[in-house]
């Protein structure tokens, strides 16, 4: 079976159910529609465990598929995985089906069909993503996906959702022209030496001379910023997630923007290594800004989702502080904090929009009291919240701690600053849920009704794996740290070893090495 | 080469002519002329079957269908030759201008090498020669263009084609209001004229019915709705009393009684039928 | 007497013990059951029927007994760890039990371990006996609350996460605990979350427990970044090869934590608006054991401490402070859950300060922290029946006489004041004797505050018993005092006599021998006067901080409504010494400042520049726009001059 | 006999051509002047495929000449019926494509 082409057939079936489903014939409430899409979303989850179940951890790029595409300038059809990759296919497969159980009458004003065929068409396009090998290919899937996301932000969603839709479109296609120079300037480099290829392997071989790395890199860097996003290009990601559903924001913010992190890690540590290197301080401050800012910012919000995509900006600070304070704690600790993070903010994205629901406003001073009629509604809400905000026991923790712990290890400044997130996350955490959930009822919501089964039912597996995870996390750090070790060694750095060496704690004391 | 240093000074005094001449005719004209002489020159150049194209076809055809375009357009018009686009006339020239000295200079430069001419491609005959290749190497594009010239000229068709309207008879009138009469009753003449049996004569004044009594429908009713409109028995009530004070004599007065609450005819009691008619 | 047999222990400074824990075997095995008793019941609990396919409401029937039993439960295998661990032998006593290793990085490996050892033992047997009888009590405290259930739920949660606090193995499974005990206080503060004063304190006392946290985590990175592991064990055992500025800094960022879990300055604000929660919560959490946390992890890192003077300093700076300023509250307040709350402050510097002073006074800060926990948790309980007799008044101004009413109460009561202010033979006269003592032998100044304090507190507790039991009813209308059911009144009387008798924990230096492989030995100093005399200044001075109280308090009418014509101090105590409006100033108001000025940023600064940009462009393309007039001899020039363009690019590419 | 006097004048004609479709308005005199850019070219191409013996350039004058036939058709009848509807054949009048 290794030979079967999992990968393909895995960016397939969503692509086939998207086509399918915006052809079914429509109806009110198009319940068919809805059940197709979410039959290809679960059909989905096959493929995803084929190549988890093929997947050997530690073996580097597997159940790789290559083939000539335009052999002109070296681009291949290629698709591969390693731990990085896995992860991330994951949790894409894991979070579509939930976000269409959890957004199952959110798309009932607009055309319902159409939401569903753009959620797989998204997912399809995601998955291509993160298992491409090529750097061509890569690009082109990496704009591709920005067709569903426009469709599924402008189509549904709030009032005013057109315009967060063509700010988030620009802000995109931005960042994509400009990885675009870095990538035919990629194209360039490499047939200067010797047959142009895209393949990330022989891209990885060459030897770029630094100047040129450093131009790269900037290319690369600032599409992934973008997307990430980072502290001064970031105004997209609070207008989007405040007009567009709940369920679009978690695929946006949950599985979208992951892209950036895994960009960073996969392009610009993978082949721009030393160019990494020099951008290190740079790209640090920004996380870090990021980090205060997004958490500061969130605090400040009246807007639930507007709240919660601020909330991203400072996780995002927080992984890509992870990614580039090059040590093995750090990468692995941004790796899993992607995952962790698209699991918290997934659940927090599709409670807030059961809130919403229910309340028919965002606005956070206008809630209150809800826990009293609606226990259930507030107790996930403080599960999803207690996870964003790194309560250990729920899997953002260990993530978190790596991250921070691999800051200090690179500058005892980085880490300080870093730390206070965990301050002002409880701050926009807590000062959210007692405004929203604790207090006298509001007679308006006096009627407010329990979440139903179905509305449970998308929120509890998501709430299940961040226990799960919090307690064993280390099944997902095993299939991670390879890949990460992987990297690191692409960069050529090696984790510092501690001030204070000593051996095994029962046998010799320690020698006085402290520097 | 005498034939062209005869026929260039003409062919570029006709193209400098449409240029410069009012109206669409004489430019017509002109470019006849220019292309009969791209005839020769093309004989000159061994092209005998293009020569007999460009006559028949350009000149004949194409030119000839400029001409009926002018005639559908009116041949009189004159152009007017102020400019109406700012700095278009001047740029145009100096663009032309430019690009012209440009282009002759660089083909006055380019150095060619010999003329290899075509009396080994035309041994066989010019027209023969030209359809071997026509006919194997340039089949699919000759193809292409001859669908390309039905689709054109059907194309043609449809734009010119004008909807035929359908032309309104008396006849077909007329039987269109008799059936109106005997479906909903609407009156199929025409309406009465105010005032016309009355001694009053004035559009505000009803036309009397033979028993006296006013019609409503004579007049209009936007007047009985101002409630302006005039009774004729009294007023001539009171043309008979000034004749009795000018001590004229007598003139019997019909219809006298019943007409003294005409001036406030209610104006739903026109009928339904006439509105709008008297206007 | 007693006291003359126990000299301070005159073995050598500076020996530093290292964790070196063997593995559980046999009957230490079940030490994760201890652990996973509670949790299991939190678990039932808390996700109730639905899961479990029962009916909610039977479970609400009896979910308080789960909780109670398996809180009795973990009780259970506590004591008979304990006992097994007195039987071993004194350097056998650190059992480790590895469960699973939580996540394993590079060189960071941090395994889901345990490590039970004499100063676990002790935590584990106070959090779960105190803690069993907690439960106990609030089945009748809580019986009439329709979310009992969920309460017990939360305190079987507070219960796992505690003991996972103590028995953690190195300081990441122990931060773990630690924000699961700040997560419980957080739920339980908040329990009655229908009223916004609860929600707001349960957030406050998170947000500053948060702000502890940063130096504990902070703690545990450069810990990683020295050490290479956070692993008591290596941590320990590497320490004295790190700098001795780098282990000050770790120290100083460890009592960051401790005071903010500990409620020490500057981070004390919020203990005192954490009585909102449920009265046992209040016993539980914020009197006997969470707030007691800061305590432990000073002492468990004694091996950092010891080595990092300038952090020990600071610990005893903060301490004493804490202990006045708790003291001065407890003065001032006329609510009773907040005197006791002001006290459990000042009881708590005690224990810092103790534990500040290093090897000579960890065993002491144990001891208090014992005794403390039960005496406190005794009066708390107690105050909380006396709220349940007058309809949940907290206002002590409406109490007066109570003690004919409400007997049991009232001598269980007595039993904790008395050891509170350090009555000769109750426990609190061992232990906070020892503290004042050995104070006074480490540094004069700090030991004399200490004195202070504990006449101090003499004047409060005395007040607060004279306002609550003697004297005139003041009772509002409508109130009728009774006895509390059975069910309350048995954990009083448990604890009062533990209250009492606790004492016996230092027979014969018992205590402090049995820390030693823990904490190490202390070198014997001098204390400035005789111990004996030491004691009687104490009891002294105590008994002019309870006559003081008795002529200022017990001879005058009390006023129904508090009188606003008092001095500076009183204002002052009476507003936290306005610890709030400190925090309001400092960081409050300026980060409110900082937040909205930064939202208004981000959208006009950050936002704007993009959008300007956005707006520039729509601009120029109109303006640009123009060039299309529409006329086609107008497109027409400018495909010429294209092609013009073209020609003379080709021409000057050729000609050059 | 050199082909370079035919070369030039193809390119006079040409400009001359292009400056009339730029000058004039009325649309029949703007299909005129493509017309003679349209031969200009074509004699280029008779003068070329004479320089290099070979008839494919008289093949492409050929093709030049069906599809102007073509254009002068459709542009016409495009013409009649702008003219029906605005009794104007100026070409300034079809001002329609702007911003």
């Amino acid at each position: 079976m290794s030979d079967f082409p999992w990968l393909t057939c895995l960016i397939l079936v969503p692509l086939v159910g998207a086509v399918v489903t915006a052809f079914l014939p429509s109806g009110p409430g198009e319940p068919l529609a809805k059940k197709v899409g979410l039959g290809f979303a679960l059909a989905t989850l096959v493929p995803a465990l084929g190549v988890a179940a093929n997947y050997n951890t530690g073996d580097g790029v597997q159940l790789t598929e290559t083939h000539e595409w335009i052999s002109l300038f070296g681009a291949h059809y290629a698709l591969g995985v390693d731990g990085l990759s896995l992860v991330m296919v994951l949790l894409t497969v894991l979070l579509v089906p939930l976000v269409m159980i959890a957004s199952w009458h959110d798309s009932d004003k607009g055309n319902t069909r159409v939401f569903f065929a753009w959620v797989l068409g998204l997912q399809a396009m995601s998955l291509a993503v993160f298992t491409a090998t090529d750097v061509f290919l890569f690009y082109v899937v990496f704009e591709a996906t920005l067709i569903p996301a426009y469709f599924l932000i402008s189509g549904f969603g709030r009032e005013g959702r057109s315009r967060a839709a063509v700010k988030f479109l620009l802000y995109q296609l931005g960042g994509g022209l400009v990885m675009l120079a870095s990538v035919i300037g990629l194209y360039v480099v490499s047939s200067d030496a010797g047959a142009p290829s895209y393949l990330i392997s022989d891209l990885a071989a060459l030897d770029i001379d630094e100047t040129t790395q450093r131009w790269l890199f900037l290319g690369f860097f600032i599409a992934f910023a973008i997307k990430a996003p980072l502290f001064p290009v970031h105004t997209w990601l609070a207008d989007t997630t405040e007009k567009a559903t709940t369920g679009t924001s978690v695929l946006l913010i949950c599985i979208l923007d992951k892209i950036g992190t895994y960009g960073m890690l996969r392009f610009c540590l993978g082949l721009l290594p030393e160019a990494s290197q020099w951008a290190t301080p740079v790209v640090i401050v920004l996380a870090l800004i990021s980090i205060v800012y997004g958490a500061l910012v969130a605090i400040g919000q009246d807007d639930l989702l507007r709240l919660i995509g601020l909330t991203s900006l400072s996780h995002f600070g927080l992984i890509v502080l992870g990614i580039f304070v090059f040590s093995s704690q750090g990468s692995s600790g941004a790796v899993l904090y992607m995952f962790n993070h698209g699991l918290a903010t997934a659940a927090l994205f599709l409670i807030a929009g059961y809130v919403i629901r229910r309340t028919g406003t965002a606005s956070i001073s206008a809630m209150g009291g809800l826990e009293k009629t609606a226990p259930v509604l507030a107790g996930v809400f403080l599960v999803a919240g207690l996870a964003t905000l790194g309560m250990p026991g729920l899997s953002p923790f260990v993530s978190e701690i790596m991250v921070l712990i691999a800051a200090f290890g690179y500058a005892w400044w980085a880490g300080a600053i870093a730390v206070t997130s965990i301050v002002l996350a409880a701050i926009y955490v807590l000062w959210a849920y007692q405004r929203m959930m604790t207090g006298p009822v509001r007679p308006e919501y006096g009627a407010v009704t329990d979440l139903d089964k179905r509305e449970v039912g998308a929120v509890v597996p998501l709430l299940v794996l961040l226990v799960v995870f919090g307690f064993f996390p280390q099944p997902v750090l095993d299939v991670i740290n390879p890949a990460v070790d992987d990297i690191l060694t692409q960069v050529g750095v090696s984790d510092d070893p501690p001030d204070v060496v000593g051996t095994l704690p029962d046998t010799t004391p320690a020698e006085g090495a402290d520097q | 080469m005498i034939a062209f240093w005869i026929l260039a000074p003409i062919m570029v005094v006709s193209a400098l002519g449409v240029l410069f001449v009012r109206k669409a005719v004489h430019a017509a004209l002109l470019v006849a002329a220019l292309m009969i002489s791209l005839a020769v020159l093309y004989l000159t150049l061994e092209a005998p079957f293009l020569f007999v194209v460009q006559i028949i076809v350009y000149t004949g055809a194409i030119l000839m269908l400029f001409l009926f375009v002018l005639m559908l357009v009116g041949v009189d018009t004159t152009e007017s030759f102020v400019e109406t686009i700012r700095g278009q006339r001047a740029t145009s020239i100096v663009f032309g201008l430019v690009l012209g000295l440009t282009l002759v200079l660089v083909a006055g430069q380019i150095t060619l090498g010999t003329v290899v001419g075509l009396e080994e491609a035309n041994s066989g005959g010019n027209i023969e020669a030209l359809a071997n290749i026509l006919f194997s190497r340039w089949v699919f594009a000759f193809e292409a263009t001859a669908a390309l010239l039905i689709t054109a000229a059907l194309g043609a068709l449809v734009l010119a084609h004008q909807e035929k309207t359908v032309k309104v008879t008396q006849r077909s009138l007329s039987d269109q209001r008799m059936r109106d009469y005997a479906e909903s009753g609407k009156h199929p003449g025409p309406l009465p004229a105010p005032g016309v049996y009355a001694r009053h004569n004035a559009v505000d004044t009803p036309a009397l019915l033979p028993d006296g009594t006013p019609a409503p429908s004579s007049i209009s009713r936007v007047l009985v709705a101002r409630g302006t409109v005039r009774s004729a028995p009294a007023e001539a009530d009171r043309v008979e009393k000034f004749a009795r004070e000018l001590g004229e004599p007598q003139r019997p007065s019909t219809a006298e009684s019943s007409m003294e609450s005409n001036s406030d005819t209610p104006a739903a009691s026109a009928e339904p039928g006439t509105e709008g008619e008297q206007a | 007497m007693t006291y003359a047999l126990l000299p301070l222990s005159a073995a050598g400074e500076g020996i530093i013990p290292v964790v070196d824990p063997s593995a559980a075997d046999g009957l230490f095995s079940l030490l994760w059951l201890v652990i996973g008793l509670p949790l299991i019941g939190a678990l039932v609990l808390l996700l109730g029927g639905p899961l479990a396919g029962l009916h909610r409401g039977a479970l609400d029937k009896w979910g308080h007994w789960l909780g109670t039993i398996t809180a009795a439960g973990s009780f259970a295998i506590s004591l008979t760890l304990f006992l097994a661990l007195l039987g071993r032998d004194e350097s056998q006593r650190q059992i480790g039990q590895e469960l699973w290793t939580w996540f394993e990085v590079g060189s960071l490996q941090v395994g889901m371990d345990l490590l039970y050892d004499p100063l676990s033992a002790l935590f584990l047997l106070l959090i779960t006996g105190v803690g069993t009888l907690i439960h106990v009590y609030s089945i009748g405290y809580m019986e009439h609350d329709e979310r009992r259930r969920r309460f017990f739920g939360y305190l079987n949660l507070f219960i796992a996460a505690m003991l996972l606090l103590v028995l953690a193995d190195n300081f990441l499974v122990l931060f773990f605990g630690w924000e699961g005990v700040g997560l419980a206080s957080y739920l339980l503060i908040g329990f009655w979350q229908h009223k916004p004063s609860a929600a707001a304190a349960a957030k406050k006392a998170f947000v500053m427990n948060r702000v502890g946290d940063i130096g504990l985590a902070l703690a545990i990175g450069l810990m990683f970044a020295t050490f290479g592991s956070t692993d008591f064990a290596v941590v320990s055992e590497l320490a004295s090869g790190a700098s001795e500025d780098t282990l000050t800094v770790i120290g100083l960022l460890l009592l960051l934590g401790a005071c903010g879990k500990s409620a020490q300055v500057p981070l004390q604000a919020w203990l005192l608006d954490a009585m909102e929660g449920p009265t046992p919560v209040s016993a539980l959490i914020h009197a006997a054991t969470m707030v007691t946390a800061g305590v432990y992890l000073v002492v468990r890192s004694n091996f950092i401490f010891e080595l990092a003077p300038v952090a020990q300093t600071a610990i005893v700076i903060v301490a004493t402070v804490t202990l006045l300023w708790g003291a001065v509250l407890g003065c001032a307040k006329d609510d009773v859950k907040k005197v006791l709350a002001g006290s459990t402050m000042s009881q708590i510097g005690y224990m810092m300060l103790a534990a500040g002073l290093g090897v000579a006074g960890y065993a002491f800060a144990i001891m208090h922290l014992l005794t403390h926990g039960f005496f406190k948790a005794n009066m708390f309980l107690g105050a909380g029946s006396v709220m349940h007799g007058m309809n949940d008044d907290v206002d002590m101004r409406n109490y007066g006489g109570l003690q004919k009413m409400m007997p049991v109460t009232f001598v269980t009561f007595a039993m904790g004041y008395l050891a509170i202010i350090g009555f000769p033979g109750f426990s609190g006269f061992w232990s906070k004797d020892k503290i004042i003592e050995t104070a006074l032998a480490e540094n004069w100044v700090v030991g004399i505050l200490a004195l202070v304090g504990a006449g101090v507190t003499g004047f409060y507790m005395t007040r607060l018993m004279l306002m609550t039991f003697f004297g005139e009813k003041r009772w509002n209308d409508g109130v009728h005092p009774h006895e509390s059911p059975r069910v309350m009144t048995v954990p009083l009387i448990v604890l009062a006599a533990l209250s009492v008798l606790s004492g016996v924990l230092l027979l014969g230096n018992w205590i402090v021998d049995f820390l030693t492989p823990v904490v190490g030995v202390a070198a014997h100093h001098e204390p400035p006067l005789p111990a004996l005399a030491i004691t009687a200044i104490i009891t002294l001075t105590v008994a002019l901080g309870v006559a003081a109280a008795w002529f200022l308090v017990g001879k005058r009418e009390i006023p129904k409504t508090a009188p606003t014509e008092v001095s500076f101090i009183t204002t002052a105590a009476r507003n936290d010494l306005y610890g709030d409006q400190i925090n309001e100033t400092l960081v409050i108001s300026p980060g409110r400042h900082l937040v909205s000025g930064l939202t208004t940023a981000d959208r006009v600064l950050v936002d704007g520049t993009v959008e300007g940009g956005a707006a520039a462009a729509t601009g120029l393309s109109a303006l640009s726009r123009r060039i299309q007039n529409g006329y086609v001899r107008s497109y027409a020039l400018s495909i010429v001059g294209g092609v013009l363009l073209v020609v003379l690019a080709l021409l000057a590419v050729n000609l050059a | 006999m050199s082909i370079t006097p035919y070369i030039v004048l193809s390119a006079i004609l040409f400009t001359i051509g292009a400056v009339g479709v730029l000058t004039r308005r009325n649309a029949i005199v703007v299909f005129m002047c493509v017309e003679i850019m349209l031969n200009a070219c074509n004699l280029g191409f008779v003068a070329f495929a004479r320089q290099h013996g070979n008839l494919d350039g008289q093949i492409a004058a050929f093709f030049v000449m069906v599809v102007a036939a073509a254009e002068v058709v459709v542009g016409l009848a495009i013409i009649m019926t702008i003219f029906r509807s605005r009794r104007s054949a100026s070409v300034d009048d079809a001002s329609l494509l702007k911003y």
